[in-house]
């Protein structure tokens, strides 16, 4: 076991974190894929896939697109499922000391509800994270991260009957996101993540189609990150409860920009793609800051932003 | 599998758009047929992702080349590169191509790079061998290691789609006509190329009964598993279910051609 | 005089436009800055800096940071205001063959209808742009262009009395872009043009403070293009009116994806900065594509995205 | 002002982190001194806008030095230069240094690279010149051009901030000096270096009398004068109107030190 750097240490809804620094759900796997080429007990946690009740084959290819600074993903949300991640993963997850954060997602507040009971009953699960960006089939197609009032409904239920505390992750596209982090804090999440993906298209030319299978896509990476830096900022301003700041962190730099935004931790996605180590480098970059900054305490950082 | 920086030792144009990159890393690389290696230059800030290239020779542990074309910014970067400068390289990555008792080696385009190693490794295991090797012309099959696959001694048969050199037309046609004539009996064909080269390679190979390997190309996000973006359809017992697709990266890249969903996957190429 | 290559030409609100390609507001000064690095009569078109009905001084610097892909500006939109436009600028772009959109912007309805006014009296001018992502003063700070409500009252007020086709220029940053597009198209503009930049933040971690004086800038460039070809793409699927597509254009075929995803027209801005002859190159590449794929009118091509 | 691309002849590393880049040009450049150009490396996608280099020297028309400190990610594409690489330049940039009767040439760090050229018009013209030059140690005094200075054979007086080279301390402290004790008179004071260097020289001239130029440093987004992202606060005659503001890369760089309201500036550096 790696000697931790107390400085790194954050706290979010109770849970302690070795360092601010997790894998964001749907780029680091089930965690165990990144076991041979980083120390998963370094890390300060991961959010797992997203999973459902049920697993799901996913969308055709292609399903992935690279843009400027960024890619576009229509994953389609392939997942083994809550049950068999409870049974095959989770136990051999219990070899590492690190959090997991297992990620929901559904069709319908139904659909969430049943894998979140699903997931209660495994063991070494830290929180769950509810990703609301996907369309409600139910309300006609709209997507419960984008309406503040279903937003607020489904966290309610959902903290209800889950057995974890509960981060509730923040769709971007939205005008206000102010308004819709307010809703859902006051409706009882522990925590909130943001930023999920932007909705974004490529188009090849030549064969007159669009680039992915499905059409529009997830956009990732550093070229959404000015984006995230200011959605975190904005909702550090109007909620108390712990953010997690996700959106084209590369590096250490990237990472303090969300903390003094106002972000207790952060999660790393895309860069782990083509910089698998990516999240050490971060880590390490953050005791660094640490040194030249003479900090005891990392977390002194968070949301100290000045007026420029 | 090895994250690790690389140093450029050359980087030589074979012909305009194709060139040999050779690499050497400061640990052993245990690379075997059919395997591949994300590669990026490692001071380029644009393309973010890793390209994946097959591993196209093993010099030693700590040195191994790379065939390429170079198309678009990825591939770009990499052509920049010069002696001394650094890439980003994970490596091996994805299966090998099985030795078997007979083979019949198809390589389309830059598809030949994944199938060098293979060939020689088939004649080392004195496997009865017979090569197809087709180019879209006579500049272009040079760029994709030609004389390389000369130098091997083996029976070769040569299309360019321009005829200048070799039989004019694709390298499908001479392959149907050894294995109508019986040439594949017994046989494995292995075959790496264009996606409608390979689609049209694993037809002919059922319609004749004879075995068929295929490498398979998909756009790659992180080629080692995670992103699940480079999948394959596949035939599966239940349609629809959790089964369906097949991650290029580490399912593959080398499938039997009778579990793909061609028709499936075309819509990607 | 240079030759047109007619299967450019493109007509929006019954302005015809020699080509598809004009410089964005912002980005293009008032079309003179560029009259020693471009043939101005090749281009088909461009879009004032933002004229308001008086000068402006703008923003104290720091006003731009470059990020991923991207940069990040909060100019405050300095001009020489629509009257002296008028006066000094107007004039000296008569000697030129291209089209002069006047893009406008104001604090409050009022503010805009006075700066129409002022430029109705202009010769020379073939349409207004409202630049409609400014906070409205009046109405508690609320950006007029996020609310579909108050957009569609100031395009209707200034339909009234403009002298020319009217463009309204749509904010990206809202949940649902149809919704605007339509409320706007409905009280009467002649075309749309989208996107304007994306309200971001970057932070100087060492230096604790935000790396624009105003906070928080709008992003552009090349890492907001998928969002932007997404966004012209549901628009073009909800309104009958033209669009011009904006949003990191750098070469013909990224031209190419706004015109097929749906715009008649497009508009380059941040590219120009990067590369100051960028618009004659894009004009090139259209009249290239045309040659490989034998259009007669690239207009043909408008909208036309298969389903992949 | 051209824009056109630019052959490197040369990347030459000075010291750590200092290089000296010379660029041949396929047309005739009117380059005085003060003026700059904007430029990046043509075959880096990343970063997108182009960098401000002062022109350090004009060897021929076509034939142009700049002399720059490696800092970020567009001043790291160039140091990948080799011979041969392109940049992309739009040159000649800004307005010049005049020429005056009696001159006091003030470099902190690499803003030497701005008055090199200068100091060589003010020899060629017989104007009595004194040198002020300050860096940070004897190996940045190196990469920022100090032998090139000590070529010119005028009176210099050299600073380093930590005593390795010259006097111990900021470049401020001997002209100060000089100037208290006259030197001043009939001069004009030319300044290029750090925001903080040139607004304490401004005051020390402001105090003593003495006329100062200052060739200001600004984020640029074009250079050209479009962009209006690169503005200085200056005095007006009516505070928050629209003359409120110059732009460096058109307005400038060189200003007169007066005119600069350094207090609302400084929140930029
Ligand atoms: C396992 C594996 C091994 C490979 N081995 C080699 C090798 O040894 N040598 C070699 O040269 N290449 C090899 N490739 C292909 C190589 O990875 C691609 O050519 C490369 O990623 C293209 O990157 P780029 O940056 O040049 O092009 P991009 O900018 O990514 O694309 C270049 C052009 O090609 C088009 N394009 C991109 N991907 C596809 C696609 N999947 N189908 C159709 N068009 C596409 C784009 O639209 C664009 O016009 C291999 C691929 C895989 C999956
Ligand atoms: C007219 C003019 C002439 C110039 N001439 C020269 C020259 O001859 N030689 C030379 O070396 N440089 C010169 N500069 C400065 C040079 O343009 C910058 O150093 C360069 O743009 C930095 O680019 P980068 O990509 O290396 O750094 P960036 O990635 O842009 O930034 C590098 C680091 O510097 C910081 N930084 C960037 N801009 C500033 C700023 N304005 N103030 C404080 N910190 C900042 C960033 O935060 C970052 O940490 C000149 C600038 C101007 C305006
Ligand atoms: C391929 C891919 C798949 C993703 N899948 C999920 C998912 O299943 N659930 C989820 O909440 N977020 C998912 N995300 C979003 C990321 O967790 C993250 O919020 C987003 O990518 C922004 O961070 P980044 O720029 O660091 O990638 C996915 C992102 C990518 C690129
Ligand atoms: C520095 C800068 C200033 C701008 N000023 C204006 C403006 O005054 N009015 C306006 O409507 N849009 C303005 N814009 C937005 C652009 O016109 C354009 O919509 C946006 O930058 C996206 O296009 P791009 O990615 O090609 O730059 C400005 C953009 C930049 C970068
Ligand atoms: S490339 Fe990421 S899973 Fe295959
Ligand atoms: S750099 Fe654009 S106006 Fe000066």
């Amino acid at each position: 076991m790696p000697e931790h750097d107390s400085r790194l240490a954050v706290e979010i809804a109770g849970i302690r974190f070795n360092n601010p620094v997790m894998g964001a759900s749907g780029t680091f796997g089930y965690g165990l894929e990144f076991a041979g080429l980083i120390d998963l007990n370094r890390l300060g946690g991961f959010a797992t896939k997203g999973l459902s009740a049920r697993p799901l084959a996913g969308n055709p290819p292609p399903r992935i697109v690279e843009t400027h600074g960024g890619m576009l993903n229509a994953i389609g949300l392939q997942n083994v499922g809550a049950r068999a991640f409870v049974e095959e993963k989770l136990p051999l997850l219990a070899a590492y000391d690190t959090r997991v954060i297992a990620n929901v997602f559904g069709y319908s507040d139904d659909d969430y509800l049943e894998a979140i009971r699903m997931l209660n009953d495994g063991e070494g699960i830290s929180a769950y994270e509810l990703n609301i960006s996907c369309p409600n089939v139910k309300e006609g197609g709209i997507v419960i991260g984008n309406s503040p009032t279903a937003a607020a409904r489904l966290t309610e239920k959902a903290k209800r009957i889950a057995a974890r505390p509960l981060i509730v992750k923040l769709s971007p596209n939205v005008t206000d996101i102010t308004q819709l982090a307010r809703a859902i804090a006051d409706a009882g999440a522990d925590a909130l993540s943001l930023i999920n993906t932007l909705v974004g298209m490529a188009i090849d030319v030549n064969a007159r189609r669009p680039r992915l299978n499905f059409g529009t896509g997830g956009l990732s990476g550093p070229a959404i990150r000015p984006i995230a830096v200011r959605m975190v900022y904005e909702v550090a301003r109007t909620v108390s409860i712990p953010l997690i700041g996700i959106g084209g962190i590369a590096t250490a730099s990237d990472a303090l920009e969300f903390m003094l935004a106002g972000a207790t931790a952060v999660q790393i996605g895309t860069a782990n793609y083509y910089d698998p180590c990516v999240t050490m480098k971060v880590i390490d970059g953050l005791a660094d800051y640490c040194d030249r900054h003479n900090l005891e305490s990392l977390a002194a950082i968070v949301g100290r932003v000045g007026e420029k | 599998m090895i994250d690790t920086i690389a140093t450029v030792e050359t980087n030589r144009e074979l012909t305009p758009g194709y060139r040999l990159l050779t690499l050497s890393f400061d640990r052993e690389i245990k690379a075997r047929a059919g395997q591949f290696a994300m590669l990026k230059a490692h001071a380029a800030f644009e393309p973010l992702l890793r390209r994946a290239l097959a591993v196209y020779r093993v010099h030693s542990p700590r040195r191994l080349s790379f065939l390429y074309q170079v198309l678009g910014r990825g591939t770009q970067a990499l052509a920049e590169l010069t002696g001394g400068g650094q890439v980003d390289a994970l490596v091996p990555l994805g299966n090998e191509w099985p030795v078997e008792d007979k083979a019949i080696v198809v390589a389309g385009g830059i598809g030949s790079a994944s199938v060098l190693m293979l060939s020689e490794a088939l004649r080392a295991a004195h496997v009865e061998t017979q090569i197809f090797f087709g180019a879209a012309s006579h500049r272009v099959a040079v760029g994709c290691g030609l004389e390389d696959f000369r130098a091997l001694g083996l029976p070769l048969t040569l299309t360019t789609d321009d005829g200048s050199l070799g039989e004019r037309g694709f390298v499908t046609a001479p392959l149907e006509r050894f294995l109508a004539a019986g040439g594949g009996v017994g046989a494995t064909v292995y075959a790496c190329g264009p996606w409608v080269m390979m689609r049209r390679v694993a037809e002919i190979a059922r319609a004749l009964n004879v075995r068929c390997l295929v490498s398979l190309e998909a756009p790659m996000g992180c080629g080692f598993g995670v992103c699940v973006g480079c999948v394959v359809a596949v035939e599966t017992a239940a349609p629809l279910g959790y089964e369906s697709y097949k991650r290029v990266c580490v399912d593959g890249s080398i499938f039997p051609a009778e579990r793909i969903r061609w028709e499936v996957n075309a819509m990607a190429h």
